[in-house]
């Protein structure tokens, strides 16, 4: 009987069958945008291999751990200590430019220091641009440091 | 290296470890600050600056201003406090506590005529010349148990300093030294390395001299013969026998004196220090001669 | 023969004195053991071990590939015994790459910007947002705002007796790891490379060296051998600093220099450094 | 009537324009005195009669120049960076050695004919500033003024050391 009832339902009922529509990416059709307009990503499969410009990498140059300056890199920092202690380390600091070497302060202060080490050496003659720079910075930040933050405690 | 010998044992662990090199040395764990402000839950609620107002709006009002009120630092009626402090003379004190204290860790040597350059060296007093300050006040902190017998030269001291001194059968004067003088005798290596001749002292300024001059004051300007009497005048004041300082042993140590134009025991204005061919360079012409002894 | 004669003295000298050799100056200051040319120096310091037993390291040579030990050398507890502290070793290479770093990063703000004076649309009636400026941080081609700006220090001066023990705790642990050799001077045969290259390949030096001596100029032959070479380099005594001795795998000293590196670091352990430890000016330095 | 106002306009306005580069020139060159003492001389020698230099209008203005006084803490200055003293808490306060500030009292001198003996006499002392008052005077001085000054005979000594109580004394107990 079992036959019977299996017949009896394929004959009165189907299954229902959905139609998905597929659009597969490759068949995307690209928007067509003006002319003269290039396409920034690359939309063309697989990168280029062989054929066509480069990628642009950088030729790899290793570099040389032990160039002169980083094999004596800190060379007579403990001159006060091991040398005849007539000199500091300070003044061995050769490769910072004077008018920094061994300055600390914010950036108000280190550009006080540089108007007044430069000016004299004739920065204002030489870069009118530059110095006009400095002195508005110098007078944006004196204004700023003074009237818009917090005073703490004077220093000791 | 403590008892359970901390030190070894660290090094030779140290041999079974990697190489110290650049690459694996680091601080010690939590001992910087992390600079960044926290963002989670509650990490990331006030960071710091407090609930509402001028704190939290960063709108820092400037310092003593009381929106609008008069300030407390320009209410108080002026007075001026500070008038002619930079005229003044400042004399950093030195008791005579320290003093005794100073002396019996042997850092000054008794048996010499003591002066500021001598304390000074003891490293226990400072001072700073350009800062106004004109050498040593002895002040009488410690008078009661002060037992040395010296030969001291201070720039500023009270009776009872005075007093205390001499019941030991020491001696006391005060000396005017000006800046430059103290300078040189606060770091004489740096002045003799300079290769300068030793200037000679500076007389008093006019508001100073009287303090100088006298005799109660055992000041250095001040006649012998007058601060002998005022000697005896303040045994009997402060009720002690004066001890007799002719037939000590030490007598000529402790009637040594400077010169009112000389700055060190020893040396002359006029002379340069070579210290390093350790010899003394005196003047010859008569012209210089003249001049370093008016 | 040598070797066990050598073992022997060490085991001698450790049986005599137990765990704590506290130094008695009563022996001469350098004594000659005539076995082999073998020099044993000890040494009397101006400022004694107290609680701490002297080193002891083999004098060697240069002038053969093969290892020579030429006599025994003492050094200093308080420098080349120092406690491993690690974090000062790293305190003091960060100072050293720091007291030399400037910033010259860069960035222009609105007012350094070219142009910018003009408003750039009127502030009502064209629905456009507000502007005043178009080198506001807000617009393409603008200033920045907050960026770096250029000369940036970062400059610091280490406490002294940081420094000071920064120096020690390097050599200490150098020595304690093997990496520190004592030779009698820096005297090569020959100013072939190649003859450094294998001497230090022997002697299981690995592959850089510093080379410290005492004068301002070291021998010939040295220089000449080792300037090919950017790994294996030659310090005068005063040049000496943690950041170098970190970077090179070996430290090697002559007999000079140890003694000169140990009397200058003995005087400042020892020394009164008020003047020293004041705050660093620069119109001081 | 109006045109004649312009023109009188007009030709104060060189006048004006050419002061105010006085002005200038003299601002300048006071900052340093080596400057200023170069310049004297080319002012005298070069410029004749009726230069605006010697007009004695611009001379009156010029020598009356006056610093704009600063009654509040400048905290990075012009020339060298550093913090400057308010020169007004230096005239009314005084810092004692441990760090407390002392003041007069406010309305000493005022109104003086309604006071009464001992209100006047409660006027003329001196108090103690409180701590809020001393923090915030603290931050508006240098550390020169927070620098003990030890000045021979000074009528303060008593006051600049707490020693005569137990939990402000700084120096140990000494046995005799």
């Amino acid at each position: 009987m079992a036959w019977l009832g299996s017949t009896v339902l394929n004959l009165f009922w189907k299954p229902s069958v959905n139609i998905v529509r597929t659009r597969y990416h490759a068949e995307k059709q690209r928007v067509i945008k003006r002319y003269g307009f290039e396409e920034q990503i690359w939309n063309g499969g697989l990168l280029p291999r062989t054929s066509g410009k480069p990628l642009p990498m950088p030729e790899y140059r290793p570099a040389n751990p032990w160039s002169e300056r980083k094999a004596l890199f800190g060379q007579n920092d403990y001159i006060d200590i091991l040398g005849p202690g007539d000199l500091h380390p300070v003044k061995t600091l050769y490769t910072v430019p004077s008018w920094i070497r061994g300055v600390n302060g914010n950036e108000y202060q280190i550009l006080l220091r540089k108007r007044k080490m430069l000016g004299q050496a004739g920065l204002r003659q030489v870069r009118p641009t530059k110095w006009k720079d400095l002195q508005r910075r110098i007078s944006f930040l004196y204004r700023k440091l003074n009237r818009k933050t917090k005073t703490g405690p004077s220093p000791i | 290296m403590g008892s359970r010998q901390i030190t070894e044992k660290s090094l030779s662990m140290l041999r079974s470890l990697p190489r110290i090199s650049l690459g694996n040395i680091r601080n010690n764990p939590k001992s910087r600050q992390n600079p960044k402000r926290g963002r989670g839950q509650h990490g990331g609620d006030k960071h710091g600056a407090g609930n509402k107002g001028s704190g939290q709006r960063q709108n820092y009002m400037r310092l003593g201003y009381e929106t609008g009120n008069n300030p407390f630092y320009l209410r108080v009626p002026q007075e001026h406090y500070y008038r002619g402090h930079h005229l003044r003379r400042e004399y950093p004190p030195l008791s005579l506590h320290q003093l005794q204290s100073i002396i019996d860790k042997d850092r000054l040597d008794i048996t010499k005529p003591i002066d500021i350059a001598s304390i000074i060296k003891s490293g226990l007093y400072n001072f700073f010349p350009d800062q106004k300050q004109f050498g040593v006040q002895l002040t009488d902190e410690g008078a009661d148990f002060f037992a040395a017998k010296i030969n001291i030269e201070v720039q500023w001291a009270s009776e009872q300093v005075i007093a205390a001194i001499e019941k030991n059968g020491g001696v006391i004067t005060t000396a005017y030294y000006d800046p430059h003088s103290l300078m040189l005798l606060k770091n004489p290596k740096k002045f003799f390395e300079s290769g300068q001749a030793i200037p000679r002292r500076m007389i008093p300024p006019p508001d100073a001299i009287e303090y100088y001059t006298s005799a109660k004051t055992r000041g250095y300007l001040a006649d012998p013969e007058e601060i002998s009497k005022e000697r005896l005048k303040l045994a009997q004041k402060y009720g002690y026998t004066l001890p007799n300082i002719e037939n000590e042993p030490n007598y000529n140590m402790l009637n040594e004196r400077k010169d009112p134009r000389q700055i060190f025991y020893g040396l002359e204005p006029g002379w340069v220090i070579n210290l390093k061919e350790k010899c003394i360079l005196k003047p010859k012409d008569l012209e210089l001669l003249k001049f370093y002894s008016t | 023969m040598t070797s066990a004669l050598i073992s022997a003295i060490k085991k001698l000298h450790i049986s005599v004195v137990p765990q704590i050799r506290v130094y008695s100056s009563n022996v001469a200051a350098a004594a000659t053991s005539s076995a082999n040319n073998l020099s044993i120096t000890k040494k009397d310091w101006g400022f004694q071990p107290q609680y701490t037993k002297p080193r002891e390291v083999w004098i060697e040579n240069l002038d053969t590939v093969e290892e020579q030990k030429l006599g025994l050398f003492e050094l200093h507890p308080l420098v080349f015994a120092a406690p491993p502290r690690i974090d000062i070793i790293n305190q003091n290479v960060v100072w050293q790459r720091k007291i030399r770093f400037v910033s010259w990063a860069h960035t222009k703000t609105r007012a350094e910007v070219r142009g910018g004076g003009r408003k750039p649309w009127p502030q009502k009636g064209l629905g456009r947002a507000r502007h005043g400026s178009i080198r506001s941080p807000l617009f393409r081609g603008g200033g920045i705002a907050h960026g770096p700006r250029a000369g940036k220090s970062h400059f610091f001066m280490l406490p002294f007796h940081l420094r000071v023990h920064g120096l020690t705790t390097t050599l200490s642990a150098k020595l304690a790891q093997d990496d520190l050799h004592i030779v009698k001077d820096l005297e090569l045969p020959t100013d072939d490379p190649e003859y450094l290259n294998e001497l230090i390949e022997k002697r299981n030096w690995g592959p850089s060296v510093l080379l410290v001596d005492d004068t301002d100029l070291a021998p010939r032959n040295i220089i000449a051998a080792s300037d090919t070479m950017g790994h294996i380099n030659v310090m005068p005594v005063y040049g000496l600093n943690v950041y170098s001795m970190l970077k090179h795998d070996t430290l090697v000293l002559t007999l000079s220099a140890a003694e000169k590196i140990e009397e200058r670091l003995l005087h400042w352990l020892h020394a009164n450094t008020t003047k020293e430890q004041q705050p660093f000016k620069l119109s001081q330095v | 009537m109006f045109r004649l106002a312009i023109s009188a306009v007009r030709s104060i306005r060189p006048l004006s324009v050419s002061y105010l580069n006085a002005a200038n020139i003299i601002s300048n060159s006071s900052r340093n005195y080596g400057t200023l003492q170069n310049l004297r001389i080319p002012i005298h020698t070069c410029i004749g009669q009726n230069s605006l230099l010697k007009n004695k209008q611009i001379l009156d203005i010029s020598s009356n120049l006056s610093v704009v006084p600063v009654r509040t803490v400048t905290k990075f200055s012009l020339q060298k960076g550093k913090r400057k003293s308010v020169k007004a808490v230096v005239r009314r306060f005084f810092r004692l050695h441990w760090g407390g500030w002392i003041r007069t009292k406010v309305g000493r001198n005022k109104k003086m004919w309604k006071k009464s003996s001992s209100q006047k006499r409660r006027l003329r002392q001196h108090v103690f500033c409180n701590s809020t008052q001393s923090t915030m005077l603290d931050k508006m001085v240098t550390k020169f003024w927070k620098r003990p000054k030890y000045y021979v005979d000074d009528p303060y000594a008593p006051y600049h050391t707490r020693e005569e109580f137990v939990t402000t004394r700084k120096k140990p107990f000494v046995k005799q």
